[in-house]
């Protein structure tokens, strides 16, 4: 639906803008002309994953924006987004679609590190960007190997060594318990806590659930009797409600430690109930659209503004569509910068130069940087703690050191 | 002959793109029993089944003077046609008192019941015995004696039985004819019987209708079909 | 309940169409069809192709469940589990034991057959819901399992594994999807043939004896149980083969590959296809493959609702699958020779 | 010695969310015979009902009750419209025809209230149960309606004319339209009562695990489980099942080594399986005898 709207309105602008005299030295690879630039994008709008489909469709909104404002260097972006149903059969047979039959220009967060990883080397063999993949997995950073492909989220591993520091610091004589979703995501934080600890903080219990399980009470309680006076939750918004609602149930309170993923005030730590979730830990990068800090914030107040008008329907209280719409500002940069040079090389070579980038949704002083050996765009992060209703930052920017 | 209490002309019915009856009439006096003859799918239950809606057919039938073809099965019993089915009807995993619950089910005076389910137990002692059993325990003669029972409890004005006598013992047969036959004058129930064991029917019913193929090849009052020649040497065996 | 549950199987109705035979008709029908897939290779986009070879591996995943369901009466909500154990058998042969991916086809057949008897043979004590339960629940264990840490070492565990797409042998000019498109489409020529021999078979008829009366059957001296758990075997079989295929035409197998999700998609594909019609699941994996793309065409908010909706109305207007609907207007026109 | 007391419990109390999903399940399979495998969506979509009504403050109770009939209706209208013209297809096609419904209920809650998830509150509270902290009020308070509900059941079963003619519909549907039975009514009435029960169970279920749109794809699975350990005929076993699920797997996943925690659900699968070998029709289940 809404990329046919998309199309229909670029189609129309591009009728337009036939009229104007090509300007000279202008650049195209497929997907790319003097109107519009074809950008693709996998979402999972069906099946067991369908939450994360409000990032596509956040995303295809900002481009509608974009191209009322004018669109990028006077060319409009025709987003086409495409479902895979988090499946990477699927996912394979839409990025062939997306690169042979509609022939974008760029695949643009495709979602999930199967999904990902099954066109990997399809990517990189056809040399067509898969530009900002949306997961966290260390692997998208691998320039040498791996030309055409760039993460943009902060990697797992490096927020699991942040935490890690912040054990050595503050509690070197704790014993750590881990609750962690059992796949990729999951074992990469955990992998990076381990990494960061070094063997020099003892941990006593490991527990994996699935995605499957209705609860993690079985799994709390288990941790709990392990005595661990720290708890390291690597878990979805659900689970992690969960976990903090069953903490304070049975009277646990450790030095609790929460991945990003899951630190909305909103979506995870309201349901949870804020008396139980006072004094998590995390680290964050992006602004929380349900934090009060950032009421009176300017770019809190610009991303609201673009929620009303252009998507309307969309969960202001999920983290997913302040995501979406700062990555899509980031490719938005990038396209920018590309000038009338849109051929694939020149995009990744763009990619590769973002400088001290700060879209306004991300905290104060984190900043996107990369370089020709650099495929990490966000590597900052700061640590913040709950205090019952806000989160309060603490502590320095911290540039999480990527692992392997 | 006494009032009509059913009458079906020129059925024509179908299973799928088959065509198995083919313009039947049929008429029922009120209170009397009827039979109904003809070899192995000569298109006697499915006669039935048109009767009380169970199957697709075309032509018109009246019970007691109203239109009923084309209703639904249930408002057709709604109006007093008890139909016994082949095979019975059990319900099983039920017990022996339920399935005769069941059997009343679409009654409003609700108070009658249980006077109705002891006046059953009357005709059928045996099944008072086995009341609380589940009625797949039963024997044979005692699930066809069930049926019969929650027939009854409809209070119907006609009874449909469609080969009571199946796979049953002769003495429980004869047993169980003997008790149709009371029913018939004390309770003033009509009925359709359907029957293989010929000389039996033509004993207990007054009229006879005999087809073949789906189509009427006979009909009359019992005591003349019995006579007909051609009839005992291809129904009655002697 | 048990019989009610699946179609009845058609012998071919004997009978003409506009004076021509039917059967004449029906062969006719076969090498048209044979000749547009031969043609479509070289009329269409690498991406067409490739779409039509998974269409094609999800027929002969179909396949394999229609002989089990549509043959033998036996109920699976399971095969994605099958499927699995087909790819990653192929996988795992490629990647630990470098071997080429046309030695894994059979492999993976046998190793599936193997499996699917063993499971057969519990599954004997099982009827009708049970049995979709049992075998949802291996649809449901299947991912867990192998992405469990003691199968880690070959499975790649969540990673999965990645294999190398191969190209045309012997110098052929073609370019990798039309190879493997070919590929597909012989292996499921073979296996379609095979299965049409089966069911018309000795076998065959015991396979239906059992599914039509099961007593009857017994009472016939027929081995219920042997004949129900070889079922199984070569159902599960035909399934590990579309598994192999799909490992290599995707190149990469992940436990998110095989999720309960495939396993309801198949089922889905035989139901609307036709049970117990051979042909009918080559529209069972059409539906399979091209069906989710065009819901999400319709809306992408409401992708899920567009399929359902799209599959019941499919349902209201076949109840009995494609293959019934084309029986049906055959049979509209076709003067019988009776 | 206490984690194996505290595994337990914690298995009773998840255990009571099987139960109550496993007495929706034997509820509609009493009525219609088949396993409805859109049952967990419209348990998900009545408690997204419920939240909403609470969110335009409507008292809990009212709330409640008001959730139950909705969703009553919802269920008889359901029949109505979309299986009524199909009950004379086979089985097969009824379980493609819930397969539909399932991904039209669970994408048009997502379309309609997103994929955050949303706390319900519970009506017991979760303060924990006599000061002591092994279960919550509110575990224990899902225990004690299903308990209730469960006894509603088998007397509305057992001792009512319309719970007889809703067994009767369901044993031997040609027989009892011969008894004058509306079969089509019972069945419809089938599915409104299996849409009331999951309701409740859906508002029970929710505090625990929080509201979303796929609350209910494993549950539902895992109710289907206990229902058929149980016996699928047998409410009570049913319920049984729930509980006896509920514990197997925190043991599982608690005590079995290396293995036991990745594998809780094959596991517990497992174990469901091989009591079906062993007694097909489940622990509580009836085996028909009959005579012929």
């Amino acid at each position: 639906m809404l990329s046919r709207r998309l199309l229909m309105a670029t189609a129309a602008a591009g009728l337009v803008a036939v009229a104007t005299p090509a300007a000279a030295q202008k650049k195209y690879d497929t997907g790319a002309s003097d109107t519009e630039i074809k950008i693709g994008n996998i979402n999972p709008y069906s099946g067991p994953a369908s939450a994360y489909g409000l990032i596509g469709r956040t995303i295809g909104a900002y481009f509608k924006k974009v191209n009322d404002d004018g669109g990028i260097n006077g060319r409009k972006i025709n987003y086409i987004s495409y479902d895979d149903g988090y499946s990477p059969p699927k996912a394979v047979e839409q990025a062939r679609k997306l690169v042979e039959s509609d022939e974008v220009l760029l695949i643009f967060q495709s979602l999930g590190t199967p999904s990902n990883t099954a066109i990997h080397k399809y990517m990189n063999a056809k040399k067509v960007p898969q530009l900002f993949v949306a997961t966290g997995a260390t692997k998208w950073g691998d320039p040498k190997s791996f030309p055409w492909t760039m993460g943009w989220q902060p990697n797992y591993q490096s927020e699991g060594r942040i935490y890690a520091q912040y054990l050595l610091k503050n509690h070197p004589q704790g014993k750590v318990a881990i609750l962690y979703q059992n796949d990729d995501y999951g074992k990469d934080y955990v992998k990076g806590l381990k990494d960061g600890l070094g063997g020099k903080i003892k941990i006593v219990a490991e527990a994996p659930y699935e995605p499957a399980d209705p609860t993690v009470d079985s799994q709390i309680i288990s941790l709990k009797a392990s005595g661990a006076d720290v708890f390291f939750n690597v878990t979805t918004p659900k689970f992690a409600a969960q976990a903090i609602k069953k903490m304070h149930e049975i009277g646990w309170k450790p030095v609790h430690l929460l991945n990003n993923v899951s630190n909305s005030v909103g979506s995870v730590l309201k349901p949870a109930g804020f008396e139980a979730a006072k004094g998590i830990l995390s680290t964050g990068y992006i602004k929380d659209a349900t934090d009060p800090t950032w009421k009176d914030d300017a770019g809190l107040k610009e991303w609201a503004a673009f929620m009303d008008k252009y998507f309307p329907e969309g969960d202001k209280t999920s983290s997913f569509t302040v995501y979406g719409y700062t990555v899509a500002q980031t490719l938005v940069q990038v396209l920018k910068q590309c000038g009338d040079d849109l051929t694939r090389a020149n995009v990744m070579k763009q990619a590769a130069s973002l400088k001290d980038f700060a879209p306004p949704m991300l905290l104060p002083g984190i900043k996107i940087n990369t370089s020709s050996t650099d495929f990490y765009p966000i590597e900052q992060m700061q640590m913040q703690r709950f205090t019952g209703e806000r989160w309060e930052l603490f502590g320095p920017i911290i540039s999480g050191e990527v692992g392997s | 002959m006494s009032a009509c209490l059913l009458e079906a002309t020129g059925i024509c019915a179908y299973y799928g793109p088959t065509q198995v009856l083919f313009g039947l009439d049929l008429r029922l006096a009120e209170g009397g029993i009827t039979t109904m003859l003809g070899a192995n799918g000569a298109g006697k239950t499915t006669m039935l089944r048109a009767l009380s809606g169970m199957v697709r057919a075309t032509g018109e039938i009246r019970f007691r003077g109203e239109p009923v073809l084309g209703q639904a099965t249930e408002d057709i019993v709604r109006r007093g046609v008890a139909h016994v089915p082949e095979g019975r009807g059990t319900f099983t995993r039920q017990t022996v008192e339920e399935n005769l619950q069941i059997g009343a089910m679409s009654r409003r005076d609700r108070k009658a019941i249980p006077g109705d389910i002891e006046r059953v137990y009357g005709y059928f002692p045996r099944l008072k015995e086995r009341r609380g059993q589940q009625a797949g325990t039963l024997s044979g003669g005692e699930q066809q004696m069930l049926a019969i029972g929650r027939a009854l409890m409809l209070r119907p004005r006609l009874m449909l039985l469609d080969e009571p006598s199946f796979g049953l013992a002769p003495m429980i047969v004869a047993e169980m004819f003997e008790i149709l036959r009371t029913l018939n004058r004390s309770e003033k129930v009509s009925m359709l019987l359907v029957e293989q064991n010929a000389a039996l029917a033509l004993d207990l019913a007054d009229h006879a209708y005999l087809i073949e193929t789906g189509r009427l090849v006979m009909s009359g009052p019992s005591a003349e079909i019995r006579g007909d020649e051609s009839i005992r040497r291809s129904y009655l065996g002697y | 309940m048990h019989d009610r549950a699946v179609a009845h199987v058609k012998s071919p109705p004997a009978g003409t169409l506009a004076g021509v035979s039917l059967d004449i008709w029906r062969r006719l029908a076969i090498a048209g069809a044979l000749a547009v897939a031969l043609a479509v290779p070289f009329a269409a986009k690498n991406f067409f192709i490739f779409q039509m070879t998974l269409a094609i591996i999800y027929a002969i995943a179909i396949l394999g469940l229609n002989l089990l369901t549509g043959f033998n009466g036996q109920f699976s909500l399971g095969h994605s589990a099958f499927y699995a154990l087909g790819a990653y058998t192929a996988a795992i042969m490629m990647e630990h034991g470098g071997l080429g991916y046309y030695w894994t086809l059979p492999a993976a057949g046998m190793v599936c057959f193997v499996a699917g008897f063993l499971f057969g043979l519990p599954a004997l004590r099982l009827e009708g819901i049970y049995l979709a339960l049992a075998t949802f629940a291996l649809a449901v264990a299947m991912p867990q399992i192998l992405k469990s840490t003691p199968l880690e070492p070959w499975t790649g565990g969540v990673q999965g594994i990645v294999i190398i797409k191969p190209d045309a042998p012997f110098g052929l000019p073609l370019n990798s999807d039309q190879w493997l498109y070919f590929l597909s489409l012989a292996v499921a020529l073979v296996l379609y043939a095979c299965a049409v021999n089966l069911v018309g078979s000795r076998t065959g008829r015991a396979m239906i004896a059992i599914r039509d009366h099961p007593i009857a059957a017994s009472a016939m001296g027929i081995n219920v149980s042997l004949y129900k758990s070889l079922t199984f075997g070569v159902s599960a079989l035909y399934t590990g083969v579309a598994g192999a295929l799909g490992a290599v035409a995707i190149s990469f197998v992940a436990p998110d590959s095989f999720t309960f999700v495939l396993a309801i998609g198949l089922f889905v594909g035989l139901v609307v296809g036709g049970v117990g019609s051979i042909p009918g699941t080559l529209f069972g994996g059409l539906f399979v493959l091209f069906v989710p793309n065009i819901a999400e065409h319709i809306s992408k908010g409401l992708a899920g609702a567009a399929y359902g909706v799209i599959l019941m109305l499919i349902i209201y207007a076949m109840p009995s699958g494609a293959a019934g609907l084309c029986r049906l207007i055959i049979g509209k026109f076709v003067r019988h020779g009776r | 010695m206490e984690l194996l007391l505290h595994q337990v419990l914690a298995g009773l109390a998840t255990g009571g969310i099987y139960a109550c999903m496993a007495l929706a399940v034997v509820m509609i399979y009493q009525a219609i015979d088949h396993l409805n495998f859109a049952q967990g969506e419209m348990a998900m979509f009545s408690t997204f009902i419920a939240w909403q009504l609470l969110q335009w403050g409507v008292p809990y109770w009212a709330a409640f009750v008001l959730t139950i009939a909705i969703s009553f209706l919802a269920g008889v209208v359901i029949e109505r419209t979309v299986f009524k013209p199909i009950h004379k297809a086979p089985v097969l096609t009824h379980v493609v025809m819930f397969i539909a419904l399932f991904a039209i209920i669970n994408s048009a809650a997502g379309f309609i209230w997103d994929f955050t998830i949303k706390s319900v509150p519970s009506p017991f509270g979760t303060q924990p149960l006599f000061g002591q902290r092994l279960i919550s009020a509110h575990d224990a308070g899902m225990i004690a309606v299903t308990l209730v509900l469960l006894v509603l059941l088998y007397l509305f079963f057992r001792h009512t004319r319309v719970g007889l003619a809703m067994r009767a519909a369901a044993a031997n549907p040609d027989s009892a339209r011969l008894a004058g039975i509306r079969v089509g009514w019972m069945v419809a009435l089938g599915w409104g009562m299996a849409a009331a029960v999951g309701s409740v169970a859906g508002m029970l279920i929710a505090p625990v695990v929080f509201l979303e749109p796929n609350m209910m794809l494993s549950i539902l699975l895992y109710g289907f489980a206990a229902a058929v350990v149980g016996g699928l005929t047998s409410p009570g076993g049913a319920v049984f099942g729930g509980f006896a699920v509920g514990v197997v797997e925190n043991l599982a996943g608690t005590f079995i080594p290396y293995v036991g925690r990745e594998l809780k659900l094959s596991i517990a699968l497992f174990i469901i399986v091989a009591v079906l070998i062993v007694k097909p029709s489940g622990l509580f289940g009836r085996r028909v005898v009959t005579r012929v």
